[in-house]
């Protein structure tokens, strides 16, 4: 049973490691430039010379999304890093330290968490000017409650633990304690917490190119793809098909990963 | 359990306060000039600065702030740049349909995602616990316009059966909550599931079971009250989240929601909408919050009991002093 | 209001039609932010108010024909006579006199919102001869008056009416004297239009007119399909296709106003400075193919600054495609291949966008790099007229046709020019000349030497695009987007 | 006929890292009225042994492999589902280790005692809360706290209402589970007392799962020593406590601190229990042996009556027999 | 002798939702270098509590601790630091106690690097070995993780962290309940082993009276806070004087036959150490209490030699 379990972690990792892959060898794989248009040809099916088809500027499609893993897959991971390490510091100091300080981050994340997430995002996108960095730092800050209230809860319960008092009784300062005892033993639940987040950062940031608050064209972002694609849908299925293919696949990946890692990484399911 | 809430609700102050902090700040700083977004792009100069005054959006930040907060407190959350209306009339035009739309899609979520939960947790492991947990994940990862896009083709062109756009009506709802509900059912689903898990491992089920209990009446009647708490945290906050609006759903389904309101009175650069409208989904995200404690009161008499802890030692006080 | 608070369901069959066919509904793209003629700013606004005001007179096919004004003669250079219609009514029940026509001039040129379009009339000066008869009067002679005043600007308002309810609550349940009156407004869905039956002209066709917001094009198309709405006020290239090969719905397609075209600063910019780089740049553009990749032959190649729709127009281009010899141009003027050209586009209009990335693409043929920047409309708006912008790509729709609105945008500080004077001076001469010839000859020299200046790189003219239900005849297909839904009758196969 | 007689139960968890022989049979039986007490060491196989009794060896992993469960004269393991729901909790029933977590933390107690009552008894919802209503004052609980939550007790009380549920039927059996490991010794001293009255008073048979031998000797009539899924010693109480005869038996006495008397250092038995994953081939007890011959690691011994009533699981009483028989 | 801890009117409350908590309420003893003090009483009678303020894990509310007749409260972070190589503590639960993300051999170095005992890391890990094989864990282990462990092993892994230092003082929190009665012996004989090799000082935790018995020299009584009864351990078996030592002791199942068993059963639970009730604690549940002990809190007396008892009807009760 176990087996099936990792099993599926294994598919997930399986899909997410070609992904990776596919982005660092983008040139190698992709048989056009993602940004070379053939005005003559727009809107081709799937043929064999253009394996997923053209879109409306006559571009390979399954060129734009092999390059496009690059551009999503980093947002996805950087914008997941964003809400990691501002909404873990937030959570950690909010747990470890207790009492006021706790009440104080914790009254500024239920202040985050009351804005809606798309309306912040857009609003941080609007203040920022779109573009691929603002993005990420819309996407991330937006879900950085989110990180910070599983954070602070995964402190919470390694504090109470008795190595904790163990440690200290052994003359380890706090910092001593956060480094050692209190980091290792939550950075499971982050980890998964940050695979599941990735997928939502991706999510996130096609909603984002759906209000035309996106990624700079020509750069093909999957989520973009679809929606420039939206229109088309009709009479050219394959030019929103594959992009969202490509976004479901990769957020089913990694959604296997964060529960197989969930699995992995719980000591009480270790033997 | 009232004076439990009356605090809460004094709780709430800081937090909308900082909520109209921030939302003030950001539109304060973000490029694009409202004057320039309701006169035009060929207006002139002279006409745009003086509906900048007029607007008052030449003073300094600071006070802006304040005679912000000042209506607000009074009730008075400005004029709508663009249609001249009291943005309170505007907001509770949207407010109702909004809150329509996220109530018949929560329980679509809940009656698909809760049952498939139980399921799933009860046959871990089984075909079924598989079917689920993949159809789980597709959920969650089908971007919304596309999945309502798809069942409009479906089920308004092709079949016929329910009408494309629109709120109207019963038959209007289904198309758009199905797509919303498709989501956050698998969300529902995924933590009932693991919820049910956790729990039917619980001694207490295996007390139920050896005073004869049926399986059935186990999971009805012990297993689904405890493992409740985690799933009405989910559906508490897929509900708060879907007050903000579903803009996407909205969009493709034309459904007049703050959602939309909200992003248009962005680009349109239209302040006193975005700020009164991140008000009131920022209270009504916290009144939900509110709801989902109470509701975990009702659910469990343990946090129950710590709402009580204080009227119960004042009577024992009053006890004492007979 | 009654337009805050509604019961949606209740409504559910208005809405939903097909009860009878006495009610159209129309799908509008945006939804109107007040229906105050003069105190708004978009072309959906204006097709509602098209039904519900009237003007004093009417521009059908370039020609200006009397409406609410009978007749009326130039007396002099800044005069001009009306001769009001008896008959006619406002909504409310006042009577619509001369004095309802001083205060809609005075009115318009004082708002704000539409100051600087009627910024040549005087509404101070402009008298009331008596109760239906008036002459307006203008600051300066100004030969596009009576285009303007057939514009959505020139809508009569009701003197009382706006005094009494106040110009906010008069936009959101406007008093005009058209053919179908405002019922009611729910906000962020629709606007409901009864007819009006003490209508001094023809009645309409049918009993209602409803018009629902649909932001969504694919929404649009298929709600047009299922029959959910009659007519589509934009339709998209994209769904063109189907829509007219479907036997229950129709594309009505005509030539338009609006025009895409990129607006370059040289005068902040050092760094299109040459009128050669310009050209070059232009020359490098194959207008055609752009225009057939994103409008699917719903537009053509931009041959002169404006379109052929707009009165004067004159054939100048369509640009040369040359890619060898505009390369040959810029090194000739020196052009630096090192520099990365900024273009600004607008986030939210993917047809821009479309453009943009194919223009970068041409570009980047001749060796000229660039980088397209997308911003949301409200910032690029401040960009460009702050002159920042280098590059930008701009939609105009001159909805009145008239040549003095088609150039108004090189007013523009996203357009700086060196030497413009020449320019103002044509402008100027163009407006005061009344004749028709003379003026479209004043035109033809400026359309030239604006062509010539290459401020502009001129790409499209697009079409109209109206899809409606096929037994919806008499569509009014105007160039500027606002047609005349007045005049729409239904077949009865 | 005893009340309850097990015959070659086997019992195997199947889990990924191999087979967990938890019991691997034992026969035990338990007269009416009787108390048995079994003890061990963590992981020697009671708990298992007393759901196997219920019928509730969770599964998977759990599979019963082998044996049978003779209860009242009809073989449990041959019952259907339905059947085996109307024994549990009426004639069966069973207290939890924990009575911190038996209780449902969302039901009021009194619903919890009811629901038992009604599922085993025709009554009224009148009737079964008066019952309920009775139970609790027999363990010592105002009745008046009836509607209140398992949270609103101390460990000992919600204990107490552990044992209401489980008497609340009258059964013939009961199975306690180290129902007093998770109190204080006062408390514990309270329930004990109360159970062995309430015991006497019902004339309910008791199968008393416990590692303490203390409390053994205070209220076991017969005493089962189990060791590694096994029973290696079994017998009355006077004949376990004063007539040791396997060597485990004898560490485990040797490994208590005693009371009265006083000893400088504890003699305890060596090492751990064998991986239950991999029992040794012989006897199971062999690698922590002090007695342990080379015998010992080749053959499983057998049970040896060492008096009427008394059996040990040892190869030396064999020898010991075969020694005296040539003696003879 | 001068006593190597000496505790005068230690008290330590916790502020919680509903009052103050008074987990030790005015606690004084002393304990001589390489002698045991056993503590018992009942679960939530402040046990573990007063062990953490005696290391300075919890910062105590008032009273003194002199550790080598230096005053430990009150002193900077700096010198408390100092300290603790010479007090360590082991706890009860030998799963929650040891970091499952760490290795034995890293555990058991934790103190070793933070005091920065050794100068290479060779010298480290030999010194590690060394204390794996006093406690009798094989070489093998080192680079075990806890959880890979049965709970004596990990008790060992306790043991070896808080003998690193070479501590002289050390609080010993339930170290052997969770254990299963085999391994709880060897357990017991490895700390008393160690006791007599190094010298060390315990203060011994449980509620296991056998144990406590058998391992402690001095035991001392505790209810709900307050110190009932202490004496040396011998004498207070023979003799007991406080009627809560006298119900505890009964309660105690001897795993023998044929002893006469008078039981002394108490009614009732233990009360809420929040805010308590002036008077004597104990008050509630004891069958001699009489008005006086609910309203006047009975003092420790010394009623034979070193022998202590707080109660105000000790000799009335036991016809001194
Ligand atoms: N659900 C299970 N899956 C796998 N192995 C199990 C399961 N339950 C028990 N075991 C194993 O079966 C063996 C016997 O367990 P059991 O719970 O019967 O012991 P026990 O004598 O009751 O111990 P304790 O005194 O700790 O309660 C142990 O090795 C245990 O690890
Ligand atoms: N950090 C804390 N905050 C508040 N109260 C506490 C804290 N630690 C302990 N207490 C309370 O202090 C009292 C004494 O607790 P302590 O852990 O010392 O008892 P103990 O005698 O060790 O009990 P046990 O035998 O259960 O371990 C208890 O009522 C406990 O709830
Ligand atoms: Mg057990
Ligand atoms: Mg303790």
């Amino acid at each position: 049973m176990r087996f099936k379990k990792n099993r599926l972690a294994l598919v997930g990792m399986f899909i997410v490691g070609l992904l990776l892959l596919m982005a660092v060898l983008a040139p190698v794989v992709a048989p056009y430039k993602f940004d070379l248009q053939d005005l003559l040809s727009t809107s081709q099916k799937p043929s064999l010379k253009h394996l997923f088809g053209t879109d409306n500027l006559g571009r390979d499609i399954f060129s734009r999304i092999v390059y496009g893993s690059r551009i999503s897959l980093f947002v996805g991971f950087v914008a997941a890093a964003i809400g990691t390490l501002v909404g873990g510091a937030l959570g950690s100091i909010a747990g470890y330290y207790g009492d006021k300080i706790d009440t104080i981050i914790m009254r500024a994340i239920d202040i985050m968490m009351a804005i809606p997430a798309m309306v912040l995002a857009i609003a941080i996108c609007a203040a920022l000017g779109p573009g691929l960095l603002n993005t990420m730092i819309a996407v991330g800050i937006s879900t950085v409650p989110r990180y910070a209230r599983v954070v602070r809860g995964a402190v919470l319960t390694v504090k109470e633990q008795e190595f904790i008092e163990a440690s200290r009784a052994c003359g380890g300062n706090d910092f001593h304690i956060i480094l050692k005892h209190i980091t290792p033993n939550c950075l499971a639940p982050i980890i998964v917490q940050a695979s599941l987040g990735v997928a939502d950062a991706i999510l996130a940031a096609a909603s984002m190119s759906f209000i035309g608050l996106g990624i700079q064209p020509p750069v093909p972002e999957w989520g973009a793809m679809l929606s420039a694609g939206r229109g088309y849908i009709r009479d050219n299925p394959h030019m929103v098909l594959f992009p969202g293919l490509a976004i479901m696949m990769t957020i089913y990946g990694l959604n296997l990963l964060g529960d197989g890692l969930r699995d992995a990484l719980d000591p009480k399911l270790k033997r | 359990m009232s004076r439990y809430i009356l605090k809460r609700i004094f709780h709430m102050i800081p937090v909308m306060f900082g909520v109209s902090l921030i939302i003030f700040t950001l539109m304060f700083f973000i490029p694009g000039d409202p004057a320039r977004q309701i006169l035009g792009d060929k207006a002139t100069e002279a006409s745009i600065s003086e509906l900048r005054a007029e607007l008052g959006l030449d003073k300094p930040f600071v006070v802006q702030y304040v005679n912000y907060i000042e209506g607000v407190l009074t009730g008075d959350f400005g004029i709508s740049y663009t249609t001249k209306q009291p943005v309170s009339a505007e907001l509770f035009a949207r407010f109702p349909t909004t809150l329509l739309f996220a109530i018949i899609s929560i329980l679509v979520a809940c009656i698909i995602g809760i049952p498939l939960g139980i399921i799933s947790a009860t046959r871990q492991y089984s075909f079924i616990d598989n079917i689920s947990t993949t159809l789980t994940l597709l959920g969650m990862s089908i971007p919304s316009f596309w999945l309502g896009l798809m069942l409009m083709l479906l089920f308004s062109l092709h079949l016929g059966w329910f009408p494309a756009t629109g709120f109207y009506g019963p038959k209007y709802w289904v198309l758009p909550s199905v797509t919303i509900g498709v989501t956050s059912a698998a969300f529902i689903t995924r933590m009932t599931r693991s919820s049910m898990l956790e729990v039917i491992r619980q001694d207490y089920i295996r007390t139920a079971r050896s005073k004869g209990q049926t399986e059935f009446k186990i999971i009805t009647k012990h297993a689904l009250k405890n493992a409740m708490i985690p799933v009405v945290t989910t559906i508490g906050l897929i509900f708060g989240a879907s007050l903000g609006g579903q803009i996407i759903t909205e969009q493709v389904f034309s459904i007049p929601g703050l959602g939309k309101l909200m992003i248009d009175a962005i680009s349109q650069r239209n302040y006193p909408v975005v700020e009164g409208g991140v008000l009131l989904i920022a209270f009504s995200f916290t009144v939900i919050n509110l709801l989902v404690d109470l509701i975990y009161a009702y659910i469990d008499p343990r946090i129950k009991s710590q709402f009580v802890i204080e009227k119960k030692k004042k009577e024992s006080t009053a006890l004492k002093g007979m | 209001s009654n337009v805050a608070n509604d019961e949606n369901t209740a409504d559910a069959t208005n809405v939903s039609k097909k009860a009878t066919r006495d009610t159209i509904v129309v799908a509008l793209p945006k939804e109107p932010p007040t229906l105050d003629p003069h105190n708004e700013q978009s072309t959906v606004a204006r097709t509602v108010e098209k039904v519900v005001y009237d003007r004093l007179v009417e521009r059908t096919n370039g020609e200006i024909k009397p409406m609410l004004a009978k007749s009326w003669e130039i007396l002099d250079d800044l005069t001009i006579r009306f001769h009001l219609r008896d008959d006619v009514y406002f909504h409310n029940g006042e009577k619509m006199t001369a004095e309802d026509v001083r205060y809609t001039i005075e009115r318009a040129e004082s708002m704000p919102a539409s100051a600087y379009f009627f910024s040549s009339f005087d509404g101070k000066g402009t008298k009331v001869v008596d109760e239906y008869t008036i002459d307006i009067k203008l600051h300066n002679a100004f030969a596009p008056a009576l285009n303007y005043l057939a514009s959505s600007r020139g809508n009569i308002v009701c003197k009382k009416a706006v005094e009494e309810m106040g110009a906010d609550a008069y936009g959101r349940a406007p008093i005009g004297t058209g053919p179908l009156k405002f019922s009611k407004w729910v906000s962020g869905d629709r606007i409901e239009l009864v007819q009006n039956e003490a209508y001094w002209g023809n009645q309409t066709a049918y009993k209602k007119l409803v018009f629902r917001t649909i932001i969504d094009a694919s929404s649009r198309a298929v709600e047009l399909e299922t029959g959910g709405i009659d007519i589509s006020l934009d339709i998209s290239p994209e769904d063109m296709g189907r829509l007219s090969e479907n036997p229950d719905t129709r594309i009505v397609e005509g030539p338009g106003y609006a025009m895409n075209y990129f607006m370059i600063n040289s005068l902040n910019f050092d760094t299109l400075a040459d009128v050669k780089v310009r050209e070059a740049l232009a020359m490098a553009l194959n207008t055609k193919q752009i225009v057939d990749a994103v409008f699917k032959g719903t537009a053509r190649a931009s041959d002169s600054v404006y379109p052929n729709t707009v009165d004067g127009y004159t054939q100048i281009g369509p640009m040369e495609y040359n890619p060898e010899k505009a390369k040959k141009m810029l090194v000739e003027a020196g052009w630096d291949f090192d520099t990365v050209l900024d273009i600004a586009s607008a986030s939210d209009e993917k047809a821009l966008m479309d453009i943009c990335e194919i223009a970068q693409n041409m570009w980047a043929e001749i060796g000229v790099k660039s980088k397209i920047t997308s911003y949301e409309t409200a910032t690029l708006m401040d960009q460009q007229i702050a002159g920042k912008t280098l590059l930008s790509i701009a939609p105009d729709n001159p909805a009145t046709g008239d040549p003095d609105h088609a150039v108004m945008s090189w007013y523009q500080a996203g357009l700086g020019l060196q030497d413009s004077q020449p320019i103002w001076d044509l402008i100027k001469e163009g407006r005061a000349t009344y004749d028709k010839t003379a003026r479209a000859a004043v035109y033809a020299k400026l359309q030239k030497l604006l062509w010539d200046s290459h401020g502009t790189i001129p790409v499209a003219d697009l079409n109209v695009l109206y899809g409606t239900r096929s037994d919806i005849e008499n569509m009014d297909v105007d160039p500027g987007k606002i047609p005349n839904l007045a005049y729409i009758t239904i077949s009865q196969q | 006929m005893n009340l309850l007689e097990i015959k070659g139960l086997k019992i195997h968890y199947i889990t990924d890292s191999g087979v967990v022989r938890a019991v691997n049979g034992i026969d035990l039986e338990i007269n009416r009225g009787e108390t048995l007490g079994l003890v061990g060491e963590t992981g020697a196989g009671k708990t298992t042994t007393a759901l196997g009794i219920m019928c509730q060896v969770p599964d998977p992993p759990g599979k019963v492999v082998e044996g049978e469960i003779f209860f009242e004269g009809s073989n449990l393991l041959e019952k259907n589902a339905r059947e085996i729901r109307k024994i549990r909790g009426s004639k069966i029933s069973m207290i939890f280790q924990d009575p911190m977590t038996a209780l449902n933390p969302v039901v009021t107690i009194g619903d919890q005692i009811c629901e038992v009552i009604r599922l085993h008894q025709k009554t009224s919802h009148a009737e079964s809360i008066k019952i309920a209503c009775e139970m609790l004052e027999l363990v010592g609980i105002p009745a008046e706290r009836i509607n209140e939550y398992p949270h609103q007790f101390s460990g000992g009380m919600k204990q107490r209402v552990v044992i209401a549920i489980a008497l609340a039927c009258k059964p013939s059996l009961l199975i306690a589970d180290e129902p007093t490991t998770a109190l204080d010794v006062t408390i514990q001293a309270q329930v004990l007392q109360m159970m062995d009255k309430l015991k006497k008073e019902l004339g309910t048979s008791m199968l008393m799962i416990t590692h303490d031998l203390g409390v053994v000797a205070e209220i076991c009539d017969r005493v089962a020593i189990m060791y590694a899924g096994e029973i290696v010693e079994y017998g009355t109480l006077e004949a376990i406590f004063n007539n040791t005869a396997h060597p485990y038996t004898k560490g485990l006495f040797g490994s208590i601190p005693s009371l009265v008397l006083d000893v400088e250092r504890l003699s305890p038995i060596d090492g751990l229990m064998p991986d239950p994953t991999q029992l040794p081939t012989g006897c199971s007890f062999a690698p922590r042996c002090n007695e342990k011959m080379s015998e010992c690691e080749e053959r499983k011994p057998e049970l040896f009556q060492v008096s009427p009533g008394h059996f040990s699981k040892c190869i030396h009483h064999k020898n010991e027999m075969h020694k005296e028989s040539r003696g003879c | 002798m001068s006593a190597l801890l000496e505790v005068k009117n230690l008290k330590k409350y916790f502020k919680t939702p509903r009052g103050m908590l008074h987990a030790v309420d005015d606690v004084s003893f002393d304990l001589n270098s390489g002698k045991t003090l056993g503590v018992v009483g009942e679960s939530g009678c402040g046990k573990s509590t007063l062990g953490r303020v005696l290391i300075n894990l919890l910062e105590a509310t008032d009273g003194e601790i002199f550790f080598e007749g230096n005053n430990v409260i009150g002193m900077k972070k700096k010198q408390i630091k100092d300290l603790r190589q010479y007090m360590q503590i082991i706890f009860q639960d030998p799963y929650s106690s040891l970091d499952p993300r760490m290795s034995v051999s890293e555990i058991i170095a934790e103190p070793l690097r933070i005091y920065e005992v050794c100068k290479s890391n060779d010298e480290l890990k030999k010194r590690v070995q060394e204390l794996m094989k006093i406690v009798g864990l094989t070489e093998r282990l080192a680079n075990a993780y806890p959880h890979e462990l049965d709970g004596g092993r990990r008790q060992r892994i306790g043991i070896a962290r808080a003998l690193a230092l070479n501590p002289k003082f050390i609080v010993c929190d339930e170290p052997v309940s969770a254990l299963d009665v085999s391994i709880q012996a060897q357990i017991l004989n490895l700390m008393q082993d160690l006791q007599k090799e190094r010298g060390l000082t315990y203060l011994f935790i449980t509620h296991n009276l056998s144990v406590v018995k058998h391992i402690s020299d001095d035991i001392m009584v505790m209810y709900l806070g307050n110190m009932v009864e202490k004496c040396n351990t011998k004498a207070l078996f023979k003799r007991n004087f406080h009627p809560y030592t006298k119900a505890l002791l009964s309660a105690i199942p001897i795993p023998q036959i044929g002893i006469e068993k008078r039981r002394i059963l108490l009614e009732g639970e233990i009360s809420s150490p929040i805010n308590p009730k002036p008077g004597c604690r104990f008050a509630s549940r004891c069958i001699y209490a009489k008005e006086r002990c609910n309203s006047e809190q009975p003092v420790l007396r010394e009623i034979l030699a070193d022998h202590f008892v707080a109660c105000h009807y000790v000799e009335s009760i036991n016809i001194l």
